[in-house]
């Protein structure tokens, strides 16, 4: 039995993590992904907060919201399928609740925030822009318009300019838009987006995925399709924010299947400035810090004194 | 409620396709409870990504080593093997290394030692019963009623009986005890000990029937449930559960990894939790 | 050490395995996806040519094409990445060299086939119709069309309608069109290659992806960016078919992970007629053959006498 | 050529981080040639997604049993450690279960009895050689060269000089034989042996090398390729390596799995295969 550890006890100079962008200001480039770390506490006793570059919430809409039906989950190879249905405590109830327990630390919290129509969308950012720890709001661009016969937002480069700089208008602090991989073209959505004035983009949310229960031949999620999440969707994840980079001036954050240090490096060499886990805490709730500690690592091994000094070095 | 790498101690298979897994578990016979699980993971295994959520059928110390060191805690869990994951797990052997991620969600209240308690057990809906009986204080006033398909099906009868619990079986094909479901002998129990608390661990169908025997004759009672999970520690929201008045308008949804796997039958609602679509794949 | 086998030696009355439409007959649905079973030859002393649903060919254009460079493909976590470039032995000599040897066998072939151009998409597809043990065409149309701008066929329903009503002209054969899932909604590519007299679709081809090796910082293919195959792509591929089958009349083929029987079925509940093996073939020379024995076994073991009673049974 | 289920006979490592495993391989000693590889994978494992190719090092019977039974057939390998798949490998054990596709490819051509020959092996890229030396007829004539970074990577010497082929040694660091590179050694025998055929295999920049000295000295070449593959059979295309006369203009691509590993020089693209992308991750 050992407690799961990584540091290295020699006297090499530790290579400078920090990263920033947007504004913030990070002790380094990892963080979790929206939805897989609740809203930071539920796993606060196997992970120190104070180690993370930030804390990112899991989504919030104006009013509560209770999610799908069950079954929400299902594994499939090399990931999983979910369709929580965006089950979460509503923005009051989250300042009032559970941004106190987050305020014990001293690491920038981004609030994960979504909508139904572009009005909501710019309520939520309004409310949370009065929240003085909130560092940065990342919008989830992933949800349908029920204004407008349920077009996912992400997918209509217009409708994601639109609610983009609704929201522009009402929030003062950084925005980062999450982008959705379920697009033809992920460059025009992300051109959009950057003229409608965000700050930042992270990448990918899931991909539409379904699978079937062959005996019972029902979904085996009660909402039919959800959402493919983990390591089998990286080199997707790779290729668009590889396109993305090379197509915005923008900051962007790397986000899908990353599991461990090697493929958060994929995605700070393709030009990522920061990166999300997702998936991988349920698979093990160690493992940001063990990506910490081995991206530290290989810094000292490739004698790179500075991670920024890794950031966007792909070689073509 | 911790996370590390730990060993197999033993893994045998205890009845046809039901196996004993006793593993290095630092901590856990001072803090876990009955009806606590753990998510098990086999190192390096990928799939299956997710970990696996397995009620804790008792914890211990080893016989100490001649080391001078203070002795080994352990705890044990008994699976049965339904699909990848306890594919992989039943060609473990002793020294393999896994990790465990517990103990998690709630447990059972143990009630108070002066009333009369009946644990009804379905299949591998015994396993949290076992350290539920174990940490009991009156055994005498308790009686653990055992249900399952076939014979097969009835495991660590033996340990339950050492516990000095009175138990009976039955079976639906009457291979072993009672020709029946346990939910007939429930009723019975019920009868003589009418202010009974009731415990319950099983396949939804027997939890639904055994919800309303106790409902008719209004003893207080105790479920432990499953549900498909991802994280096991409410950050998903993956497990949750249809709660007492929840509606479509006013939806109502617990964690079954933290507000659960216990749950007081009032916390539940009953109309909605035998719909298929509970059915987790393969759920007993 | 065993011979891999499967069949059972009960005296149980076996399921009718057929399959039709399109105007085929298929002994069974599982074929195999192009360019993973080279010309068919290549796999022969592994597999019975005569024990599968069809043959598919690796994808052939008007004249020889030599491929990309090296390294063609990567593996990924579920999956593999490959940029093989396309390398064919063009369409004549496919007639003159390969198609001898398919047809000792009496299992009908399926000629994968495309073009940089409709105009050479047409052309072959012409030089194809006057082949007669040519059962069927499949039409990949995952290519950048290279008079305009390298825009992939398949992304743009417009595109897509023109180059398949095109090549319907001068084709008698039945032609099965497949498409990419590479897009916003599927369903429209669906119905463009519908109106523009498919008589069938096949789906998915591979999805575009990257991986970075992250010692030399270089993409881990010569190509930058490739396509992803392999099971961790099954998700996405049930989907799409499920969405397609919804939406048009054709039949459709199912493709994307499938490694075992149990995957085969998901897509043919779905409502997939019959489906492609390709990545498997790889890990596994026998994946068809026990794929087909085990539908077989399912079938006996569901009470189910046809295997067609099975397709689109989907409960929704 | 066949794919069949089969079992692992032992699995030792002989140097630091080389294994050599002997596997239970029906029909290889009569089929396999020198220089043809087998596509291996572990069962039930994924990842690896896909199969690992590795050079047939011996074939062989094992000693009859007392059953009447005609002797078993094995082969065995011998492989470093590098990567995901490898690892796993490492673990393996007697009696487990992996699948075995081969033989595959082309082999080395023997030649004639009367003629020189000079093995030229680098690190593993000496495991096709040993098959080669013991089906060599005039083991007198012929020669091994073996070169690599450490005495470490000198693996099989025994084995070799056990074949009575007359053997010299030499690192990059000295630690064992003559310090420097293997070509070095080619250099000085094929000024004494000047009309030797030589047979090479090693990691890329070797094989330059060598190919450059025996274009110097007119000798002929057979070196065997390694490449990234997907199926090993000619169908996937994945292997390909660049043909002589291949340009961008008329590309000549050439398929180690099917056409090679084993190539005559002449038939190579030499200028281009020290390119950088023709590394394949790890290509030692
Ligand atoms: C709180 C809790 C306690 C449990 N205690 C025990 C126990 O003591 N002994 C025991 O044998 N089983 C127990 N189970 C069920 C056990 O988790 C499943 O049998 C196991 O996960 C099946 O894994 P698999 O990979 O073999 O099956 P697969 O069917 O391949 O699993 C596929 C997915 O479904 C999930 N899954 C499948 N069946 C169940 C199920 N019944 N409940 C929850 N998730 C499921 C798996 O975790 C996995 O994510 C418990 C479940 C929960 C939630
Ligand atoms: C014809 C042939 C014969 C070979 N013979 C031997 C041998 O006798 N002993 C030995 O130790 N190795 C041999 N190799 C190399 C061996 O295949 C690789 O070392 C092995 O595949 C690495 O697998 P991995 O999962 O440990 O490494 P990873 O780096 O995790 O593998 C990732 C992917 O790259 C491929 N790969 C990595 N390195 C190589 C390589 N050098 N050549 C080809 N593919 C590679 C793997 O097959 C896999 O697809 C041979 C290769 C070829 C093509
Ligand atoms: C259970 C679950 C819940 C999620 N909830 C949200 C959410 O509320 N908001 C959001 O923007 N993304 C959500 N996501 C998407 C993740 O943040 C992430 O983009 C995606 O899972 C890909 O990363 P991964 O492969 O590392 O998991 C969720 C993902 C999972 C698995
Ligand atoms: C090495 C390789 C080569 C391929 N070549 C072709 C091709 O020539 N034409 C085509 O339409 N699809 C081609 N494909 C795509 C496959 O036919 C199939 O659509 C895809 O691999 C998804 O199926 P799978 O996950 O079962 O592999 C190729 C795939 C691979 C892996
Ligand atoms: S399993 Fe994740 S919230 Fe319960
Ligand atoms: S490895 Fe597939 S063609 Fe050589």
């Amino acid at each position: 039995m050992t407690e799961m550890q990584g540091q290295r006890t020699t006297s090499v100079q530790r290579p400078r993590m920090e990263v920033e962008f947007a504004g913030l200001r990070l002790r380094n480039p990892v963080m979790p992904a929206s939805g897989t770390f609740g809203y930071g506490e539920e796993y606060s006793s196997f992970i120190d907060l104070n180690q993370l570059g930030a804390v990112v919430t899991k989504g919030l809409s104006l009013r509560p919201k209770a999610g799908n039906p069950t079954p929400r989950i299902a594994e499939t190879t090399g990931g999983m399928l979910n369709a929580i249905g965006l089950q979460n405590v509503g923005v009051d109830a989250f300042i009032s609740q559970k941004m106190p327990f987050l305020e014990q630390y001293h690491t920038p919290v981004i609030v994960n925030f979504f909508g139904n129509t572009a009005e909501e969308y710019a309520e939520v950012a309004a409310r949370l822009n009065d929240v003085p720890n909130v560092a940065a709001l990342e919008m989830n661009i992933s949800c349908p318009n029920v204004k407008h016969g349920g077009i996912v937002f992400g997918t209509e480069p217009q409708a994601a300019y639109d609610v983009v700089s609704l929201v522009r208008e009402r929030l003062d602090k950084p925005l980062i838009v999450k982008l959705t991989p379920n697009v033809t073209d992920i460059r025009v959505t992300a051109k959009a987006v950057e003229d409608a004035g965000a700050d930042a983009i992270s990448l990918i949310n899931t991909l539409t995925g379904m699978a079937v229960d062959v005996k019972t031949r029902r979904p085996r999620l009660a909402n039919q399709i959800g959402g493919l999440s983990g390591p089998g969707i990286r080199p997707i994840a790779v290729r668009l924010t590889h396109q993305v980079v090379q197509t915005v001036k923008l900051p962007v954050i790397g986000i899908g299947g990353i599991f461990r240090a090697m493929d958060a490096l994929e995605f700070l060499i393709v030009g990522a400035r920061a990166v999300q886990v997702g998936t991988a805490n349920f698979v093990d709730p160690n493992a940001m810090s063990q990506i910490i500690t081995d991206l530290e690592n290989f810094c000292i091994d490739e004698g790179i004194e500075d991670i920024n000094d890794l950031i966007g070095t792909l070689q073509l | 409620m911790k996370n590390y790498k730990t060993i197999v101690l033993s893994n045998q298979e205890i009845s046809p396709g039901y196996y004993r897994m006793q593993i290095l578990a630092p901590g856990y016979d001072a803090q876990a409870r009955a009806g606590q699980f753990v998510m098990f993971r086999v190192q390096r295994s990928l799939p299956p990504l997710l970990r696996r959520p397995f009620g804790i059928f008792r914890t211990g110390f080893l016989a100490p080593d001649c080391d001078g060191m203070p002795p080994k805690e352990f705890i044990e869990i008994v699976y049965k093997v339904v699909g990848l994951g306890t594919e992989i797990m039943q060609d473990l052997h002793q020294g393999d290394q896994i990790e465990l991620l517990g103990p998690l969600g709630r447990g059972f209240d143990l009630g108070a030692p002066d009333e009369d308690k009946i644990l009804v057990g379905g299949g591998i809906g015994l396993v949290p019963l076992y350290m539920l009986a174990e940490k009991l204080d009156n055994k005498a006033r308790s009686r653990l009623l055992m249900g399952g398909r076939t014979r097969d099906d009835i495991i660590t009868v033996t340990e339950f009986e050492r516990l000095g619990v009175e138990t009976y079986v039955s079976t639906e094909d009457g291979s072993l005890g009672e020709e029946g479901l346990v939910t007939q002998v429930l009723e019975r129990k019920l009868q003589k000990y009418p202010q009974a608390t009731v415990y319950a661990c099983g396949p939804m169908p027997m939890l639904d029937a055994v919800q309303r025997i106790c409902a008719n004759h209004k003893a207080p009672l105790q479920v432990s449930l499953e549900a498909l999970m991802a994280c096991g520690v409410g950050a998903c929201l993956g497990c949750v559960v249809k709660g007492a008045g929840h509606s479509e308008e006013t939806p109502r949804y617990l964690c079954t990894c933290k507000q659960g796997p216990v749950f007081n039958a009032e916390e539940l609602d009953w109309r909605q939790l035998d719909e298929p679509q509970q059915d987790c794949g393969g759920c007993r």
